[in-house]
């Protein structure tokens, strides 16, 4: 009929759908689904680099690093918000990340060891985000994508913040180095398989991107990453840990080993390092701070039966 | 009698330890709107420190920079209060202390930013405002704590009891801050139906670097990976 | 494969880390006989540590000492497995890491104690005694909380529950330490009323260095001392 | 009456009053007193050492300083069994503990703030508290006298631990001096004021020596262990924090300044630093600990009734 009609027609116009546009139930359905994880991520994802904030080794870094875990919290709150545009609650989003009911990105399910780990966060898993995200500003649903397009400039500051970390390391003591290593030995197969699995096994990739919420391939974006991250390594005087990355000349590309998927798997269903001990943190934040929203609740309620006693 | 540098070392310990205890609620608040507040909150106490420290640095003439005095003082030599360095047990505790914290620095920071010295005058100035925000955050929570449910009106009058006797050391310096810190407190409290504590014991020691036996643990934490690597550069 | 210096390394690094939590126990215990007892199996699990990482220090050649090798290390270089790091959250999680722990430590000790190497084989010796003692201690306690009141079973349970998936590590080295493991371990818990939990996800990482996010903390603390004095004596 | 007779008579052949035996309130209920603070001393300042068993600077020292804190609770044990010999439970002296209802040495109520804090407790502290304990060992009660025996044993062996602690930072770096230095400038009046207020002030001290539980008199005491100390601090040393300290030689003993037994009353009446702390300490321990008591008994209860059915 004819607000489909509309539909598709602004989706072919590369242009965007709004709130009070009427949608497809499996449209809203896949935004809210992925807007949820996008924004759990940001909230879980606080975690591993939090896990550093009170040791951060001077106070500048502590600063920024402080600053990002902030910012993470922030983009948390956009992405409700922009699900919340989609009719659900963010209490309601809550309650199933803590029931363990929706995902969010699995590399928040591997432990931060070292400091080096918070400039490879930086690095390689905020650098994974963007070259995904940095498509979805362009994504068909509005709210969406503007809460990309701010959460992607920072995303990007972030990105370069990481890079400075290992850059210093990397050119500090030879204890710095090898903890610089060791943090791209650990986090690289991690970022790689951010992308997801690989194209042929992907389920929901096709129809998102009929519906212009995504716009490329797991597997295109995967190269993509990789190509970045082979040039910038060697400017860091770090080695990717993968005895097979090779420029192709053929491709324009380098061919590169694939992340263990059947790992990823695991990982997602729920057998990371991590995935108890975060969902168990952010459980625990969550039943301790009951008490302090309630009271906060009954206070409102308070004040605003107050204000209706004065205005009667 | 203390001296600039002392008063230096004092605000700016005051300022580091706080924002190392707030930066700790930083993924475990009660909500994530709070996560951003305390995390602000932190990075203003922390943006004061190092301006502190370092000026307190370069001060001294002994070649430390802001980071030598952070990370490399044990808790003998560090000079905050005891109030800052204490656990913060729960969400009511950490309200209690940063509303007695912000209500001193805000006072304190007022003064400074009026005196003598340029450079600490400028400091001042900046914070003096980042207080005022601190002490409206601080206090919103105390009245939604204090006048909100009995099970968080007995939490917030418990946190106030338990560190109210640490308040009496901001005050060893400038005595003559207490009657406007009363003034405002005591109002906050009062608004959020919080009994204001009778004064008595009155812990001390801090800006001697006789700490209580927290400050060790949270310094330990703090300095260990700058201290595991001499010399580094971050 | 590990090598021998590997292996004690592995052991003595149980031992110090299993000693490191439990001395944590010393004035918080629940009651006064079991402060005097945990101090006791802490003092244990200490000796057995200082012999083998001396020993493992003179193997290695490069004139480290017990304390070089328990105070100079990261996480990184720990070679225990996660089982001993993980925080005691409350004193059924101790119990049940110190049963799963003393039933793998007598059988690992039984076995070293008829090995080949003298001098670990008279450690081992000692040693296994020690082990059946905690082992009977970890049992009568998972006992009276498994078959005690109602919460205590909750709790036993939750913990068993919670620690379960660490004891799969303990194997990585001698697998087939596991099946008689397994039997003392499923008669206590039987006896105690608590459910054996189903194996399925099996964290490690321990014996290469890559450990929880809990170590470094457990680590920053009980170095901190020694670290701030390079090369003094104690 | 004949009870009496053969209690006084006993009292002054300096023979020991057993639990059977006849005995005046007054003995009893002093007697108590005295054996629970001493037995809730042991408890409470296991803290302040404690404090320091995870932080331990050498493997070795971590382990004589954790049998030394578990020592502790065993005299703890030992002297509440002593007490229990007059008639009152352990359950019930530790409830007084808790409820703040009896007292503690004000030693522990002091923060060990360094490393060098342990070895002073153990050199000053364990040494003050022999002094007073080593007159107990002959005190009327037989099973005090007894319990102090032991006690002394090891109270004594404790003092050297510590001795050697300051000893070896004493004549180590130029930071370890400085930390013994100050640590013995910290404990040096508090532990003269162990042996409470000037003989003018005691008021239990004149019936105790009555009874042989008290033979001498707090002043003595002290006299005893300020010339004691000041030999020992020569061979450390290390100074003790009193200018006006000297060889009196009428006296055959060192003239030295009272401590402050105005701040010795507060920190009794609960002004101390740590008072505070200590006993939210034992109490969180204790309410902590309540559902795994709790367990013990029911199991235990459990086990009789089975063992009565098997019976029957």
């Amino acid at each position: 009929d004819e607000l489909r009609r509309y539909f598709d027609a602004v989706i072919d116009a590369d242009q965007k759908i709004e709130p009070r546009d009427w949608m497809p139930t499996g449209y809203r359905q896949s935004l809210i689904r992925q807007i949820a994880q996008h924004a759990h991520s940001e909230i879980i994802g606080m975690q591993p680099e939090g896990n550093w904030i009170s040791r951060a080794p001077s106070l500048q870094r502590k600063a920024i690093l402080l600053a990002k875990v902030q910012d993470e919290a922030g983009h948390g709150l956009y992405l409700y918000a922009a699900a919340e545009t989609l009719g659900v609650s963010r209490d309601t989003l809550v309650e199933l990340l803590l029931a363990g009911r929706q995902k969010y990105s699995s590399i928040f399910n591997y432990p931060t060891l070292t400091w080096a780990d918070v400039g490879a966060i930086g690095w390689l898993v905020d650098g994974a985000a963007i070259v995904n995200q940095v498509p979805l500003c362009r994504c068909s649903y509005g709210p969406y994508a503007r809460a990309m397009i701010r959460i992607c400039k920072e995303e990007s500051f972030h990105q370069r913040q990481g890079y400075e970390i290992l850059h210093t390391l990397a050119h500090g003591t030879p204890e710095q180095k090898v903890m610089a290593q060791d943090a791209v030995d650990r986090w690289w197969y991690p970022s790689l398989a951010m992308f997801g699995p690989p194209d042929a096994d992907s389920t929901h990739s096709q129809q998102s991107m009929t519906w212009r919420i995504k716009r490329f391939s797991n597997d295109e974006l995967r190269q993509r990453f990789v190509d970045m991250c082979v040039q910038q390594a060697s400017v860091l005087g770090l080695d990717l840990p993968d005895p097979d990355l090779r420029w192709n000349e053929q491709r324009q590309a380098y061919d590169y080993t694939q992340p263990d998927y059947d790992e990823l798997m695991r990982v997602i269903k729920g057998d990371g390092p991590c995935n108890r001990q975060r969902a168990a943190h952010r459980r625990a934040a969550h039943a301790e701070g009951a008490w302090v929203r309630e009271a906060a609740q009954a206070y409102a309620e308070k004040q605003a039966a107050r204000m209706r006693e004065v205005a009667a | 009698m203390s001296t600039h540098l002392d008063r230096l070392l004092a605000l700016g310990d005051d300022a580091l330890v706080a924002a190392q205890r707030l930066g700790q609620w930083c993924t475990r608040s009660p909500e994530m709107e709070e996560d951003v507040a305390l995390a602000n909150i932190a990075l203003d106490q922390l943006g004061a420190a190092r301006l502190l420290l370092s000026y307190a640095g370069e001060l001294e003439g002994a070649g430390r920079d802001e980071d030598a005095l952070a990370y490399l003082r044990s808790d003998r030599e560090f000079r905050n209060v005891l109030l800052v360095e204490l656990a913060d047990r729960d969400f009511a505790v950490m309200i209690a202390k940063l509303l007695f914290l912000a209500a001193y620095q805000r006072l304190r920071y007022q003064r400074l930013a009026a005196g003598e010295d340029a450079r600490l005058a400028a400091i001042a100035a900046k914070a003096v405002k980042e207080s005022a925000y601190h002490l409206d955050h601080a206090a919103m929570w105390t009245a939604r704590l204090g006048d909100g449910t009995d099970v968080s009106h007995e939490r917030m009058q418990a946190a106030v009891d338990e560190v109210w006797p640490y308040t009496h050391e901001l005050f060893e310096d400038e005595p003559d801050l207490r009657l406007p810190w009363l003034s405002t407190v005591e109002d906050v409290l009062a608004g959020a139906t919080v009994r204001r504590p009778a004064d008595g014991w009155a812990p001390g020691g801090g800006r001697d670097g006789r700490h209580t036996e927290q400050l060790s643990y949270l310094l330990a934490e703090m300095q260990v990976l700058h201290r595991a690597h001499p010399g580094a550069r971050w």
